[in-house]
């Protein structure tokens, strides 16, 4: 009987778990997590700081999904070194368990720059429950009204938003010349900058904190343009790291950041796997191997690796950046490379000042391979499938941005291998 | 190749008779003294089959039919060809009333002359282009309702008063090419249609059809290309347009 | 045929109301309809959730609202778990789920019309061109 | 000068309380006239493009709409109606003939009104026919003078050939529409329907469309004067094939399909060029006589073999009996005639009101001199024109017919609401349409289900009043003018018909 054992119990490991038990109902399923919560949400962390979620719908797969699936589950199971020869994984509190299959899925840890000042009391990283626990308890304690947020990106916004619910105040600090650089272009960070704006929000662009000021608890930041801000909170969120610390004497190899895995989400030794955050994916909009840390491909790489854990042979073809999300009321989403520029790459855009409407397709080469929308998001899924799927769109170019576009515009082949449910993320 | 005798042969012993021979992988069949026997050669189907007659055919011979060749020795009568898809009929004598009536395809060589309503409502579709040469003359409503496909009128003989054709020439027409060798009066044409000079283009077009009625008859085709031809074209292939009020 | 009639009927069974006239004249804001009709030149057809066997929308959603009921294996969102981050949205290649207007901004999509033995749109397409096939696997 | 419209005979009429704007009535009328005006928020109708087929009215999910007659579009006037002060409006306007569609629609023409059954009252026992035994299945083709049995081991064994028959488990055919006069939605319903139930479609003179040759079996194929799309793959396609000399909707007169109306997948079915016209010729250039018919029917036979039945159509016209006589010793399996009433998706107005005859009077002549020429059994005859009901069929079959083609009924139960603007190619139910978007409405399925329906039912009625005839098989219903009786008619029309007077005994 093969025995699983599976690190981390976010969106990628419960894919695993979920296609290992499709493919094997026998083996034994042992899933670790450092967290006292196995499959809460960490994107609902700054919904339930703000008041929109209560903590009862934390939770995106119960208790009963465990019992159903009868997977072993080990909460605040630290890992701190897997030993690949003897094919044991040892944690923190002494344990060891040994392993068949090994699936790492420890996801990403928030990066902390060496700013003077960041050990003081007040200076929050935010990205998982205990986060927002002890946030929400220093900002009640303290009468937080004003706060600054480091990093302009979807967590800092959406952290921001959730201050904003609280009634507090907030800066945001940028290094880059505008806000959401990464994901969006310049005319979509313009419109979100303007609604954040709108509601009493702060935007200082090209600029960081260099000195967090106080006592033991933090009462102003010093930025690098030399403004001062006085502030009793401050939150760092300029991205996370991959989480392999624990791997570095394994022989598991390693890229630039993250775990390499090959199409079948293997590592380098070849009963180990990888998914999620923690790894390099190849990012099919760019071809590159990188971190890409979003919730639909872990989910997809953790149900490739389970499978392939389990003996069914499937092919992760890659993926793409893609976020979506809704800030200051604006729905917005974008899916793949929406920041080129060429000769070789042909833009349809599509304004509407009056209600922050703002669309953006990018094609290349006769395909889709970017695609923003900031206000209307309606069935912008069907560009995420031309995008992800590779379509030629050369013969119904001029009406993708046209009122009425959806998939009867669409050629029929594509149409009819989708409605068939032909197109998956992976290849059999 | 078969011979059969068909005197005292009732056509649907006669028929049948060729029919089954067909079935059974006849390409060639000749039957001698036909008297008045109708339907010969009706629906027959496939490429290679030839049928020659000696003697007279009677009507509706090739009609409908569908690839096969039939050549008739001497004259043939009313309806020959009604509503032929493909095939070919070469008759080397006159051939009468309604030759090619509605046919879609293949070809009509007659020697002789012909009857009254030659190619009437003959239309062509797609590949199905259907062409009659008579030789000598024909009588009143030649290519009446004619709607496509190639018919050609050679003079080659004229008629008591001396015309190649009869009237109301291509009364109705409203698809396809008409040839006159010779000359055709304005009060012998129907109101549909209109002479038009014989362009190159017309005679590049026609030539390889005389060509072949010429091999099949022995006819020279310098001879018969030396006197002039005349076309008649429909002024429009909607001829009744405009007649209903909606 | 593009009459529309699906999207008036799923509106209507999705209101509060469940009359027809009620919803339109009163009910602001009306629900989306699930069932989006599209047209082109000499086509229409109506294009609604598939259930997806590997449903995108179920790997995407944050918050597991977006889940599969284990006895008709159809596609539902929970609207109580659901915060509206459109993640659904982004990825159903079929543009099939909308954002809801009724009261929380959550995702609206076809639920199949799971207290009516058939689907209103079903019922009420004048061309059957709308029919109910379940799926065995 | 500005143009003078007829008056609207329409009048559309919305209850702006049930009117939810759901725009189905906007977005379905294909003459455009009903319209949203998006500042008033209201939808309103251009009565003048409304042709009454009341398809909106259908559509309309909230029943807000209602189609009504214009009472007073013109002064009523019984000798100058509404209709006859429209239509020279019409003439005067655009100089041409006045198109018409589906049957005559004028009330003195019916005899089937004027005509009712017998039943059965103590003399004789009438039959249940949910117990017992009802046969209504007859067989359209020539049948012999006698027939030879041979009796071998105890079986009994039929000795005499029997040319081919066509076999009708109902006696209601779907009359000859083509495709073309009718969309491929609706050729698809009727063949599908006349498998269902046994019976036969007809091709009409258009040719025969790909899609239906799968219905090879339940089919009749067409040869009219055009020839359109004749040639040995459709001659052989079908079941039977029918001679068409005329229609009762335009006795004497040819057919015209303009060329605007010769889409690609129609002139693929008629074999002629997209856009040309489609010319009908008014008679066969081939026949002039009964002899040259003759000509034609075996031309036909030949070509097939004699392996299907041939049948000859013709119009119900003054000398309808001697010519069917003619058409019998032609060598016709079948006869088709046509009456007044016959329907059409196009012809002159005038010559659908007022060319031909009855088809109850011409179905008892014709039956009549058959049977006293003593050659009624050569052939069977088929009638059509106008049947609405099973009262009808049965009572033509009492007058002398073997079966009937409906077309009319066949096209209502598929939902034409008989607004009779055929000519149009609109037809808002996708029937008489080549319009995609409209023919599509039309769900072939659901077609098939109501025509085969509506066979049902009046199967089901026909035995009920053969039971009730105390008559436990069609055949015997045949010409069995003894169970009819006329009212109100006078003597020489019941001596025509062959009828007595109600009230009078046997």
């Amino acid at each position: 009987m093969m025995r699983y054992v599976i690190i981390g119990a976010g969106p990628a490991g419960l894919a695993a778990v979920e296609a290992i038990r499709e493919v094997d109902v026998e083996g034994e399923i042992a899933l670790l997590t450092m967290e006292d919560v196995p499959a809460y949400s960490k994107p609902l962390i700054t919904y339930l700081l703000g008041k929109k979620v209560q903590e009862k719908n934390m939770l995106y797969r119960t208790r009963e999904f465990f019992d159903e699936h009868r997977v072993e589950v080990r909460t605040g199971a630290e890992v701190v070194r897997v030993d690949t020869d003897s094919n044991m994984v040892y944690l923190k509190n002494g344990e060891s368990l040994s392993y068949d299959r090994l699936l790492i899925a420890t996801g990403g840890a928030p990066f902390k720059p060496p700013i003077e000042g960041l050990e003081k009391e007040g200076v929050f990283t935010f990205t998982r429950w205990c986060d927002e626990k002890d946030m929400a308890e220093y900002i009640e304690r303290n009468g937080v009204h004003e706060a600054v947020v480091l990093g302009g990106g979807l967590i800092g916004l959406k952290t921001t938003e959730a201050l904003m619910e609280l009634g507090i105040k907030v800066h945001i600090v940028e290094l880059a010349d505008r806000i959401l650089a990464a994901t969006f272009d310049k005319k979509a960070s313009e419109i979100i900058t303007r609604a954040l704006e709108r509601e009493g929000c702060e935007v200082h662009t090209n600029d960081t904190v260099v000195q967090v000021k106080g006592g033991k608890r933090i009462s102003r930041v010093i930025l690098k343009s030399g403004k001062e801000i006085k502030t009793r909170l401050l939150v760092v969120a300029i991205g996370v790291t991959p989480n392999v610390g624990f791997l570095r004497d394994s022989g598991v190899r390693l890229g630039r950041r993250g775990i390499m895995v090959d199409d079948r989400m293997r590592t380098s030794i070849s009963n180990i796997y990888a998914a999620g955050d923690c790894t390099e994916v190849l990012d099919e909009s760019t071809g590159e191997w990188r971190t890409i840390a979003i919730w639909p491909i872990a989910s997809a790489q953790g149900k490739v690796a389970g499978y392939n854990m389990a003996g069914r042979e499937v092919r992760y073809q890659g993926g793409i950046p893609m976020n979506s999300v809704e800030l200051a009321g604006i729905p917005t989403i974008s899916v793949g490379c929406t920041n080129v520029e060429g000769d070789d790459v042909e833009i349809l855009k599509y304004e509407d000042p009056s209600s922050s409407v703002y669309k953006k397709l990018v094609i290349k080469n006769n395909k889709l391979i970017g695609a923003v929308f900031v206000g209307d998001i309606d069935r912008a899924g069907i560009y995420t499938g031309l995008i992800t799927h590779g379509v030629d769109v050369s013969t119904f170019k001029d009406a993708l941005l046209d009122e009425g576009f959806g998939l009867i515009y669409l050629p029929k082949e594509y149409r009819k291998k989708l409605i068939e449910g032909e197109l998956k993320v992976w290849l059999e | 190749m078969v011979r059969i005798d068909a005197s005292g042969l009732h056509y649907k012993e006669l028929n049948e008779t060729i029919r089954k021979l067909v079935d059974e992988g006849e390409k060639e069949i000749i039957l001698d003294n036909v008297c008045g026997q109708r339907y010969i050669g009706c629906g027959l189907r496939g490429n290679d089959i030839k049928i020659e007659i000696v003697g007279t055919p009677g009507n509706d011979l090739a009609a409908f039919m569908d690839g096969a060749t039939i050549i008739v020795r001497s004259n043939a009568q009313d309806g020959t060809a009604n509503t032929m898809n493909r095939g070919k009929v070469i008759i080397h004598g006159d051939s009468g009333d309604i030759t090619g009536h509605s046919m879609r395809g293949g070809r009509i060589y007659v020697k002789g002359n012909a009857g009254y309503r030659v190619g009437i409502h003959m239309k062509s579709y797609k590949n199905n282009f259907p062409v009659v040469i008579i030789g000598g003359f024909v009588r009143d409503f030649l290519a009446e309702y004619m709607a496509g496909g190639l018919l050609i009128v050679l003079g080659l003989e004229t008629d008591e008063s001396g015309n190649v054709v009869g009237n109301f020439v291509g009364t109705g027409m409203h698809g396809g090419e008409l040839y006159i060798r010779g000359t055709v009066a304005e009060h012998q044409l129907g109101k549909e249609v209109k002479i038009h000079r014989v362009t190159d283009e017309d005679s590049n077009r026609i030539i390889p059809y005389l060509s072949e009625f010429c091999d099949d008859f022995g006819f020279s085709l310098d001879e018969i290309l030396k006197k002039e031809f005349v076309k008649l074209k429909p002024y429009t292939h909607r001829p009744y347009g405009r007649l209903y009020a909606y | 045929m593009g009459c529309r009639l699906c999207e008036i009927h799923c509106i209507t069974a999705h209101s509060k109301s469940k009359n027809i006239i009620k919803v339109f004249r009163y009910e602001v804001p009306q629900p989306v309809p699930s069932v989006i009709v599209e047209e082109k030149e000499y086509t229409t057809f109506a294009i609604q959730c598939r259930h997806c066997e590997d449903a995108p929308c179920i790997q995407a959603c944050i918050t597991g609202a977006m889940h599969r009921d284990p006895d008709t294996n159809a596609v539902h969102v929970d609207h109580e778990k659901c915060v509206g981050c459109w993640m659904c949205i982004m990825v159903c290649p079929f543009g099939a789920i909308q954002r809801g207007t009724v009261e929380k901004k959550v995702a609206s999509k076809c639920d199949l019309c799971v207290d009516r033995e058939i689907p209103a749109c079903v019922e009420n397409c004048p061309n059957e061109a709308l029919v109910l096939v379940e799926v065995s696997e | 000068m500005a143009k003078r419209r007829a008056p609207s005979e329409f009048i559309v009429e919305r209850d702006e309380y049930k009117c939810i704007r759901c725009l189905a009535c906007v977005r379905m009328c294909s003459y455009e006239a009903n319209f949203y005006d998006e500042r008033e928020n209201m939808v309103f109708t251009d009565n003048s493009k409304c042709v009454g087929c009341h398809f909106c009215e259908a559509i309309c999910p909230t029943d807000a709409i209602r189609v009504i007659h214009n009472p007073l579009a013109i002064k009523q006037n019984a000798h100058w109606t509404g209709e006859v002060v429209s239509d020279i409006i019409k003439q005067a306007e655009t100089g041409g003939v006045l198109l018409a569609s589906m049957g005559n629609d004028k009330q003195h023409f019916s005899y089937f009104d004027r005509i009712i059954l017998n039943a059965s009252q103590v003399t004789n026992p009438s039959i249940d026919p949910l117990r017992e035994p009802m046969e209504i299945r007859t067989f359209i083709g020539r049948k012999p003078e006698s027939v030879d049995l041979e009796v071998e081991n105890g079986s009994v064994l039929l000795k005499t050939e029997i040319t081919p028959q066509l076999k009708l488990e109902v006696p209601i055919m779907f009359s000859a529409m083509s495709y073309g006069s009718i969309s491929l939605n609706a050729c698809k319903s009727l063949a599908k329907a006349a498998q269902m139930m046994g019976t036969f479609f007809n091709t009409g003179e258009g040719g025969l469309h790909k899609d239906l040759r799968q219905y090879g079996a339940n089919m009749i194929v067409q040869c009219a004067s055009g020839r359109f799309g004749v040639d040995m793959e459709y001659l052989n396609a079908g079941a039977a094939i029918e001679i068409k000399i005329g229609q009762g909707a335009k006795p004497g007169i040819g057919g015209h399909l303009p060329g605007e109306k010769v889409t690609e997948p129609i002139s693929e079915t008629r074999m002629i060029p997209v856009g040309t016209d489609a010319i009908s010729p008014a008679p066969h250039h081939d026949i002039y006589s009964i002899e040259d018919l003759r000509q034609l029917i075996y031309a036909l036979k030949e070509a097939t073999r004699y392996e299907k039945p041939v049948g000859v159509k013709i119009s119900a016209v003054h000398n309808v009996a001697p010519i069917a006589s003619g058409i019998v010793r032609a060598g016709a399996d079948f006869v088709v005639i046509d009456g007044i009433r016959g329907g059409t998706g196009a012809t002159p107005k005038v010559i659908r009101d007022n060319v031909g005859i009855p088809i109850e009077l011409a179905i008892a002549v014709v039956d009549q001199r058959l049977r006293d020429e003593g050659i009624r059994h050569l052939a069977s005859i088929v009638v059509a024109g106008g049947i609405r009901n099973s009262a009808d069929v049965i009572k033509a079959i009492a007058l002398g017919a073997d079966a009937v083609y409906i077309g009319t009924a066949a096209l209502v139960s598929l939902g034409c609401h008989l607004c009779q603007k055929c000519y149009t190619g609109k037809c808002n139910w996708g029937i008489a349409t080549q319009d995609p978007k409209l023919v599509k409405r039309l769900n072939p399925e659901i077609g098939a289900r109501r025509a085969a329906n509506l066979l049902r039912a009046w199967a089901l009625e026909i035995k009920e009043m053969l039971g009730g005839m105390g008559i436990n098989a069609i055949e015997s219903l045949r010409g069995n003018r003894d169970q009819l009786r006329g009212v109100g008619l006078s003597e020489y029309e019941l001596k025509l018909l062959g009828i007595k007077p109600a009230g009078e005994a046997w």
